[in-house]
């Protein structure tokens, strides 16, 4: 019993960010709204996020800013852990990364919506098969062929 | 539809949770990532290197500096891309 | 790293993460993932990662929910599923 | 016009609150090498500062504190701030962005220091303009022009 208590105990962040990998992964997939879609990838990203500050994180360690610089609290320099601060410079770099995603995508949806008039990926799909009918055509019997090709 | 995609993601996460058994302990101070030499190295060596007590900022901006350029170029290019997509010119 | 206070904001992140994905208006979603993301920097700031958590807490709370906002002031705000 | 940019109050607490939101910015970014802080963070707050008076006083007035030529040509001093600040370091005899190399004070150390803060100004001037650039692209367009209450 105590075993699987420490094995929860040393995993359960692990779990966690599965967890919300799986939701965002879901959102991304299934949904049909668009929004809906950058929503989830937002989930998605934050999750894989946590998931290297939790790695990165140490018991009894401090955050990695230099105790004792300048003469304050110099006496407690010496044993102080500072947590691994490599991983943190990683996820700074890819959370303002994840802004420009998102506003990028946020930018596609605005003409997306100004052209089609609608956010629902299958109204969209059915929008541009009717205002393009041969081009539709046409990738459809290229698909049977590589389909009955196989 | 939504049935292939719950099958999907759970596949993915029963997978992930598999793998997840490998990694080191939370919170564990002998975990490979931890005693690295660089990472030893970098909270020794950032004060008297760079002068700055902020480890993270040191990294940031002086040891992966090429890499923030880089990153502050994709702002930029993200910021100028809105613009191409949205703004309307007025003549 | 405190134990109780970890895991009552990881259950916060997952109820909010389904209900952001699960709601059928778009605002309520977008206003749900704004505290997701505050929840979220106030894990990484009690993981020891302050920097991150700074950040978090100004992009993610702060600039995208306002950027999601003004999208949906320009298209609908009703989803299907 | 809706109806909370009519209220009084909204307009008066956002009217004291954004002086004190930008000096708050300056001061993460100047602070960003001894606590936490730094370019990103602080040009984030500082956009947001700007961002929450055009949600207020609408766009029009928003676009008079910052303009559309103001904010090019942000975006890109800043990108050229840091790049120009690497190509010192080559000048010197150093590699890129290799800050010991600069022979301004005795102390490589402290060079280095002084130069980290001039990256992050740097880093700090694009991320606000940006910030700002995108919310003014992605803002609906506004009809009627209102005068600010000054």
């Amino acid at each position: 019993m105590s075993g699987m208590i420490d094995i929860v105990y040393a995993e359960y962040n692990y779990w966690i960010y599965v967890t919300l990998m799986m939701i965002g992964f879901y959102a991304m997939i299934a949904k049909k709204n668009l929004i809906k879609k950058v929503i989830g990838a937002n989930i998605f990203q934050t999750a894989i996020f946590l998931f290297y500050i939790s790695l990165a994180d140490v018991t009894g360690g401090t955050a990695p800013i230099i105790v004792g610089h300048g003469g304050e609290h110099a006496e407690h320099a010496a044993d102080v852990i500072y947590t691994n601060p490599v991983p943190h410079c990683l996820i700074l770099t890819a959370i303002v990364v994840a802004v420009s995603t998102t506003a990028v995508a946020l930018a596609l949806i605005i003409r997306i919506y100004n052209e089609y008039g609608s956010l629902e990926e299958d109204v969209i799909l059915a929008a541009r098969r009717k205002l393009q009918p041969e081009f539709s055509e046409h990738a459809r019997q290229k698909g049977v062929a590589e389909v009955s090709e196989q | 539809m939504k049935t292939l995609a719950l099958v999907v993601v759970l596949i993915t996460g029963a997978m992930l949770i598999y793998a997840g058994h490998d990694l080191p302990a939370f919170g564990d101070i002998n975990s490979t990532a931890y005693q690295a030499p660089m990472t030893q190295y970098f909270i020794e060596k950032s004060v008297p290197e760079s002068g700055v007590p902020n480890i993270v900022t040191a990294l940031l901006a002086s040891y992966r500096g090429y890499d923030t350029l880089g990153e502050t170029a994709v702002i930029f290019t993200a910021g100028m891309a809105v613009m191409l997509l949205l703004r309307r010119r007025e003549t | 790293m405190i134990w109780i206070l970890d895991i009552t904001m990881l259950f916060f992140l997952v109820v909010c993460a389904i209900a952001a994905i699960s709601i059928k208006d778009l605002l309520s979603a977008i206003i749900i993932l704004s505290a997701y993301s505050l929840i979220m920097a106030i894990v990484w700031v009690e993981m020891h990662s302050v920097d991150v958590g700074f950040t978090e807490a100004a992009v993610g709370a702060g600039i995208t929910t306002v950027l999601f906002i003004a999208t949906l002031a320009r298209t609908e705000g009703r989803s299907e599923d | 016009m809706s109806k909370i940019q009519e209220s009084v109050i909204i307009r008066t607490v956002v009217r004291i609150m954004v002086p004190f939101i930008e000096l708050f910015a300056l001061y993460v970014i100047m602070h960003g090498a001894s606590g936490p802080g730094g370019g990103f963070q602080g040009g984030v707050i500082f956009g947001a500062a700007i961002i929450l008076y055009a949600m207020i006083y609408g766009i029009a007035n928003g676009k008079k504190k910052m303009s559309d030529s103001l904010d090019r040509i942000l975006a890109s001093t800043g990108l050229t701030i840091y790049a120009a600040t690497g190509l010192a370091c080559i000048a010197f005899g150093g590699m890129f962005l290799q800050y010991r190399a600069v022979p301004l004070l005795s102390d490589p150390a402290q060079v280095s220091k002084y130069l980290i803060d001039l990256v992050e100004i740097g880093i700090g001037i694009t991320v606000l303009a940006v910030m700002i650039s995108l919310f003014f692209d992605i803002s609906p367009p506004e009809p009627e022009v209102e005068e600010a209450e000054e």
